[in-house]
């Protein structure tokens, strides 16, 4: 079993907080520039590392990974719609949120990597970023096709994902640590977005704690399926990534990574689409499986098992 | 009481989402002056909606306005068509203004 | 005005230490709507009360409330015994509803 | 309704840099009670205020303020005169003030 | 005399920004968020200097340190009761402010000694957390004890002080940086929570001068005695701290520690938990000589007296 | 032409995500909290590398410098009232705006010359600091002389300028970093104020670049006079600053500083002084032209150019 990594137990100490009901608050300004800081620093060291590689080179690659995460949504509805007995609109918002991605949980499987002296394709972080993108459409898609009621607000759904602060924070670092990498001027800018990127994610980390904890009542009434579904899909969905990475011939730490995408769902970026596409879903399931359920079990028993399961594929001779 | 006029105090409730929507139509209303206090929660027939989750945005806005009976019936023909979409909640009342330099009604 | 329902508005002031007791009480007088501004301050038999103090938690809360006379009748008997705990400050005053599609009164 | 004082109800809207002033006001009227929001914005002959620019202070603050009929003409006839450096806006209407132990207009 | 520490010269311009009505302002989020980042800093550093002892050898030596603080109100209250006129509930709600700590002015005496280059004991953050308990209850037991009015919420008090933030975030910190030391992952960390602890100190202290100036009138309309008091009671309390650390054969730094915990009062966690078990206490005055008086005395004068005082303590030859 | 820096690509990140309406929002504490660093951090580094000179030495021409930065309202003054056609109060207004300084124009400039390795006098800080004074008293003279209306409020605006967050902080952290240059204790508070300050520069231009998108529409509205005098008086200041930065014997990189200092324009602390000052001037001019037009202009090409300017005077031979 590998090591428990210290960052991942303010997590725990969130949660705690929230059982015993502490009064401690992270101040909502300090969350939301934690987020905005871990947004932009992922896609900075995403960047500083594909600057290494040549772009055009890898572009299919990573393409085809993305396109290919549209099947996630696709297998998540069915599950939630007949045997979850989900209504059509949230078995679709769900499957748009498992679809999608955490940025936090990949932060998480990039430290354990870390740790382990591993090192990964910096376009990982790429494919996170666009990710989004087929997953919120699909889920979308399945969320309203056929259905009555007001018309889907296309436009404003396409603005929200492609504008929303997740994708574009995420962009912004890749392009700007490129440019970095490229004229060798990474240097004063990594003081900030890589040496401090662990302690930033432990704060981040202990307010996920209390708002897990907070939503886990929600979960918890909804019953015992989702939380089965909550574990089982991403496991799953793991070994699909996982399989993926492989096939294209990813290092086992790239291979990890994507199963860490494939198997990880959003709790910041789907809500907010979710909200414009899908407003007849109720928030409150999708986010309290993301966030409740999913999140905790990817971070402490997902991400030793992805690397297992990347492990175990990269032995394989053939 | 002296140095006052008579006009109506509306108060109106609307996610601030739909902000942007009543600002323009109280700009068509005609309206010179309101106040606007964000950050506020509340609930109503869509449940709860509280102003400090931070995952998923349920903020609040308080629109308070004085103005003149007949600009006060112009605004409400002009919100009724929308409160279905807008939700929220819309109060009138009597007041008085004091009167001051400025005309902001 | 064409469309409004005569009714009565609250207007209550506590420090935010008592929100959760009075949102209980609210509940129990089968209260539908109401609306909660936060991260104020304010003087009153306590002394000054200053939300931005970081030491000393003194916020106060505003909460606003319309309902019907009767109910507003109810709540206000459910209020008063514990006013004396709750301290700060509650109003009623008159207003129209400006009826829409929801009912969250 | 049941033990409840006649009462009017004060709202006055200024910017922020003026509150102190004010404050020095309603302390000369002898005002005994009232509760301040911050953070606020609004429209009105200076223009629009937007609390939350960073640049440029332009937060306004709103004022609510329960007392007895002649200390609101006592109060209005100390606001008029500086109204005019003051700006923003005072509305006064009826209200009731739920008994409570504490008195604190 | 030893240099003056540069982090401290922050608090000087806090303070005199608040005289001379300067428009600076630290913004509520930033100083909550250094809060929580120097309790959870300053657990850290303990707790992984503490992986290096045997827990359970140390603990019964904390321990009674812990407990023989209860003695630090018992001394305070007659002093103020008797010669300083309070009432029953002042005086018991200042006496359990000066039983209780500040953790900034631990940090400056850390600081301190890091410039110095001396070491202390690790656990010392540990007594720290839990000098609140016997602190707190032996100031509301004073405080109440006879006293007609409406019973004291004893579940409630002990919920505050056990799940208050202070407390609970020294623990978690302790814990994790515990953890980190033992599995040899303090690394990336330790560039948060270690590397930039003076620089986050810089900005509270500044931030402390704000609130310390906004405070100091109130403090001296009460006169000369509670002035009198803030400066000499941290001076007696800090001799028996250092004299029981050398009893109890600390190190010379972890000597120094005791005595500035001993010396030093709380102006977070005991106003918030006075409110609760003394509401009828005027906590103008209790913050008003804690934050206005005692703070920056022990900080500026204080911490460099502890420091002579270890030294002459452990000069003695027996 | 010189590599553009990392940095700046955040502030053209802004301006984007203000374009395209992305939801991107920088929380009011963060964006306050990171000028308070910016501030402290300026001042820390210049203090520091000041304990290296005799103060008495540097401080004539210090002073001198200070002064003459009293011509450039003086200048901005009549072409404004009489070519711009602007009111007496707006033309004095932004004459007030271009005749004081922009510290995040200067922190570009500071990136600017460490990218290239080179150096520069750390009194250019405090010249930053006082050149406020001179040019937000010219403009204010010019903006009310023989106006009638209101008596200007000459002790209110005089302690709003002496007083003001940002010549407060910029000379409490010259005192510090000098104080701690000379004690030699730099060491635990660089790692705040100088190894993260171009991380904080980084968010803090993705901010400004939020809000220069926002301020630009309301100087279109304003014709092509504003455009054209926001880009071409800067130069023409920049080139008089370099002119004299070489007269008075500075290095390369303090003549460069020196004409980025007369360049550049404020918008933060030069609108709150001439709220007060001429209050019937319009901020929407000043700051829209200060913000959107100078300051983009400043950090793309006028560093560079300045930096041409510096190095163009240094090789005259005479
Ligand atoms: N008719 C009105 N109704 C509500 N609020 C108003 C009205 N007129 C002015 N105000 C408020 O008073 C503030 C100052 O007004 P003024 O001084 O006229 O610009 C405005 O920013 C609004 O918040
Ligand atoms: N009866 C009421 N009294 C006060 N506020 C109300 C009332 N009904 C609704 N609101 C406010 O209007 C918001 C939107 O209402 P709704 O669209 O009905 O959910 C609620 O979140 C409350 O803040
Ligand atoms: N007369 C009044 N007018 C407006 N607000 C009041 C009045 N009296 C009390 N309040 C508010 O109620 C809060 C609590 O009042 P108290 O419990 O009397 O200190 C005060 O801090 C004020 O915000
Ligand atoms: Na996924
Ligand atoms: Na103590
Ligand atoms: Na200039």
């Amino acid at each position: 079993m590998a090591t428990l990594q210290p960052v991942v137990l303010f997590f725990v100490f969130g949660v705690l907080a929230g059982v015993i009901k502490s009064d401690l608050k992270i101040p909502e300004a300090l969350y939301k520039s934690l987020s905005l800081f871990l947004l932009i620093a992922i896609g900075f060291k995403g960047g500083v590392s594909m600057a290494k590689y040549e772009i055009m080179e890898v572009l299919p690659i990573a393409l085809s990974m993305v396109v290919l995460a549209a099947l996630i949504p696709l297998t998540a509805y069915p599950i939630l719609r007949f045997i979850g007995k989900f209504t059509q609109a949230d078995a679709g918002a769900i499957a748009a949120h498992y679809g999608s991605v955490s940025a936090v949980t990949f932060a998480v499987g990039v430290a354990f990597l870390q740790a382990k002296g591993e090192t990964s394709e910096g376009y990982m972080v790429l494919i996170m970023a666009l990710m989004e993108i087929p997953a919120l459409v699909t889920g979308t898609i399945l969320a309203r096709a056929g259905a009555a009621g007001e018309k889907t607000q296309w436009g404003k759904l396409m603005h929200e994902i492609l504008t929303g602060t997740s994708l574009y924070l995420l962009i912004v670092g890749v392009i700007i640590g490129y440019y970095a990498g490229m004229v060798n001027l990474v240097s004063p800018l990594d003081k900030m977005f890589m040496d401090l990127f662990m302690g930033v994610l432990a704060f981040f980390l202990l307010e996920m704690g209390l708002l897990a904890a907070s939503r886990l009542k929600a979960v918890m009434a909804k019953g015992v399926f989702i939380i089965a579904f909550g574990i089982l899909f991403p496991i799953a969905m793991g070994m699909f990534g996982a399989y993926l990475g492989w096939l294209f011939g990813l290092s086992p730490g790239g291979t990890m990574l994507l199963a860490v995408l494939y198997a990880s769902c959003s709790y910041i970026a789907a809500p907010a689409a979710m909200r414009i596409a899908v407003p007849d879903a109720d928030p409150a399931v999708s986010i309290g499986a993301s966030l409740g359920v999913t999140f905790p079990f990817n971070i402490f028993v997902g991400v030793p098992i992805y690397w297992q399961m990347a492990e175990w594929f990269h032995s394989i001779q053939y | 009481m002296d140095n006052t006029i008579v006009m109506k105090r509306l108060e109106i409730v609307i996610g601030i989402e739909q902000l942007e929507e009543l600002m323009e139509l109280l700009g068509k209303g005609g309206v010179r002056g309101y106040t606007v206090i964000k950050n506020a929660g509340g609930y109503g027939s869509r449940g709860a909606r509280n102003p400090d989750d931070v995952l998923f945005e349920q903020e609040n806005v308080v629109v308070v306005l004085a103005c003149k009976e007949d600009q006060a019936q112009l605004i409400v023909s002009h919100l009724r068509p929308v409160m279905k979409k807008l939700g929220g909640m819309c109060l009138i009342s009597d007041c008085l203004w004091v009167e001051g330099p400025a005309v902001s009604y």
